[in-house]
């Protein structure tokens, strides 16, 4: 708890004295903060109450350490960071709980083309599934606040994007969308590709005569 | 959505495909129909037979018929489609046809591959410790908050120039016309006039200026000399010359004049 | 967090033994539940989730001992036990930010006339102003301490009488309200010259920009 600190930000702490609180004091600090927020705080929230603070990222990481392998955990979701029980307590805790949203497996589909391939337009989701997608598939999952509009493709008809959010990230603990399951082997196998016009044309083919 | 958890969680075989069928409305879509149908060949997906997974597909939808089931527009049209590829595939071809059947058994194949790739990710997704299901937020957070309070700028400037402002505001404005030192234009023609007279040769005008510090007073005299020269020049008693715009501007006594 | 425990509350560990969850899952459970939990909770709200637990009380002591000092502290009120955020550090989640705002034209004249001529009626601070006062402007010099009521006047309506405050001399560097420039100081000063509104407010304006 109390070991040395390392200053990433270097330019602030040049004469290696640590600015403003000693190191334990500023992780007591961190816990409070973390412990009574009602959301997630990124480093700017962090520091909107606790003052800035150089090497704020080394002492997070401090805490998060302290923490690790005991009943509640500081993770970071999207450069955002919370404490959160341990994962593997789940069913001493879930009792009392109602189960969180059941999702359609077109929705849960679709969220995993959206978080895999994001930017991506509905067209590019229907084409890889192969199917239209109905009215409220979408809405459930922006409703949810996982995924949101994220502009539109400068491409013929400026179809709107969508992506995920921190939202996102929070609940399905995620770091970041790196840490997606099994991405960078998909990546590679070229499974996350642009969805390429000729390869579409099969879905369209089929669609055009429905329409 | 029942059907397919069960293909899923049982991996059938054919038999359970002809089971299935009385379900047709639970898939997704004739792609979610094929790709179900590859994973029963129980080979990786970027091995299956093309031609043997068009037959499965194209038994499927001809006991669907048989069955008088009602299927949606877009899977007769892949199977017409698939029918195409099938026969693109076996038949003899000219070498040059466009597009080539080897070529879309590959983008189908492919198509599959996304597919199966999202939905596992989609149940790799849903497996993880999921926030308010598996982990859990602090029941009871205290909350924190910034209280935004203002603090009010003003310096005793401000105060006292307020009060002056206010004051001066209330009191009746009298207005002062500053006395400025200036060369009056009767004043330039007399000079002028006077200091020319005896000058034969051309000079520069400003060199009948008055020598006065104040730069305010040597340009009042410069511009007042100027319209003086105008004036004596009308009445020939100078003459003025310039070689161009912002050349020094000369001036000699009238050659003419008395 | 792998300290001895001791049993305090010998009965059911008299065998020496501790039964069910060895101790350190204990804790982390103990911990994860505490945190999650909606309200504070009794030993028997406890073993409702976790199970009878020898010598819970022992564990939850053990517990908040390994807390104490830090950010969040384990409590006990009443024979119910919750997380909360260390006394002492109270003043970090309830952060005043103070936002320094450029007091309005009419707020200030209102102040200069109040500093003059207190006591003063509104209705005399109206006359001198020779505009309205809006309810907003007193209000913002009382609220910023400056301005107080100071009694009402035996003339007819009675009206509110306003004065300065000490908090007014502290902030404008007066020792009393005799420091403030007479009228012929402000003559002398030039303040009292005729203004061209515009050019006032033009340089009331570039003032706030440099600010």
């Amino acid at each position: 708890m109390a070991e040395e600190m390392t200053f990433e930000d270097g330019g602030e702490a040049l004469d290696g004295l640590p600015i403003g609180l000693p190191e334990e004091a500023r992780l007591r600090a961190l816990e409070a903060l973390l412990f009574a927020a009602q959301e997630p705080m990124s480093q700017a929230d962090i520091a909107r109450h606790l003052g800035e603070l150089p090497g704020l990222m080394a002492s997070l990481r401090s805490l998060a350490a302290h923490y690790a392998g005991r009943g509640i955990n500081l993770v970071e979701r999207g450069g955002k960071w919370h404490f959160q029980t341990a994962g593997d307590l789940a069913h001493l805790l879930r009792r009392e709980r109602e189960e969180p949203r059941k999702l359609s497996r077109a929705a849960i589909e679709t969220l995993a083309i959206i978080a895999y391939h994001e930017p991506v337009s509905r067209g590019e989701i229907e084409a890889i599934r192969g199917v239209q997608i109905s009215k409220g598939t979408l809405d459930v999952l922006l409703e949810a606040g996982w995924v949101r509009p994220a502009g539109r493709r400068e491409s013929p008809g400026r179809p709107l994007l969508y992506a995920t959010t921190a939202g996102f990230l929070a609940h399905f603990g995620l770091v970041s969308r790196r840490d997606l399951p099994g991405i960078e082997d998909l990546k590679a196998a070229g499974l996350l590709d642009p969805v390429d016009e000729t390869v579409m044309q099969l879905a369209l083919e089929s669609r055009a005569e429905e329409e | 959505m029942t059907t397919a958890s069960l293909f899923f969680e049982q991996a059938p075989d054919t038999s359970d495909v002809e089971r299935l069928v009385i379900e047709v409305g639970g898939w997704e879509g004739p792609l979610d129909l094929l790709l179900t149908l590859a994973r029963n060949q129980k080979v990786d997906l970027r091995e299956i037979s093309i031609l043997a997974l068009v037959d499965q597909y194209l038994n499927f939808i001809r006991d669907a018929k048989q069955l008088r089931l009602e299927l949606a527009a877009d899977y007769l049209v892949m199977a017409a489609w698939l029918a195409y590829l099938k026969s693109g595939l076996l038949l003899p071809r000219p070498a040059d046809i466009d597009p080539d059947p080897e070529e879309l058994a590959m983008r189908l194949q492919l198509r599959l591959q996304r597919l199966d790739a999202m939905r596992e990710a989609g149940a790799r997704l849903m497996g993880r410790d999921r926030l308010e299901r598996d982990v859990f937020l602090r029941g009871v957070p205290e909350g924190v908050r910034t209280l935004r309070k203002t603090a009010w700028d003003a310096s005793l400037y401000d105060l006292i120039a307020a009060y002056g402002h206010l004051r001066a505001r209330a009191e009746p404005p009298v207005h002062f016309v500053r006395v400025r030192n200036v060369m009056p234009l009767d004043e330039a023609i007399e000079r002028v006039g006077r200091l020319v007279g005896a000058q034969i040769n051309w000079a520069e005008i400003g060199v009948f200026l008055p020598a006065d510090k104040d730069p305010a007073y040597r340009r009042s005299a410069l511009a007042s000399s100027f319209v003086a020269a105008l004036e004596l020049a009308r009445l020939g008693r100078v003459e003025l010359a310039q070689d161009g715009a912002f050349t020094p501007l000369m001036i000699r006594k009238g050659q003419n004049y008395g």
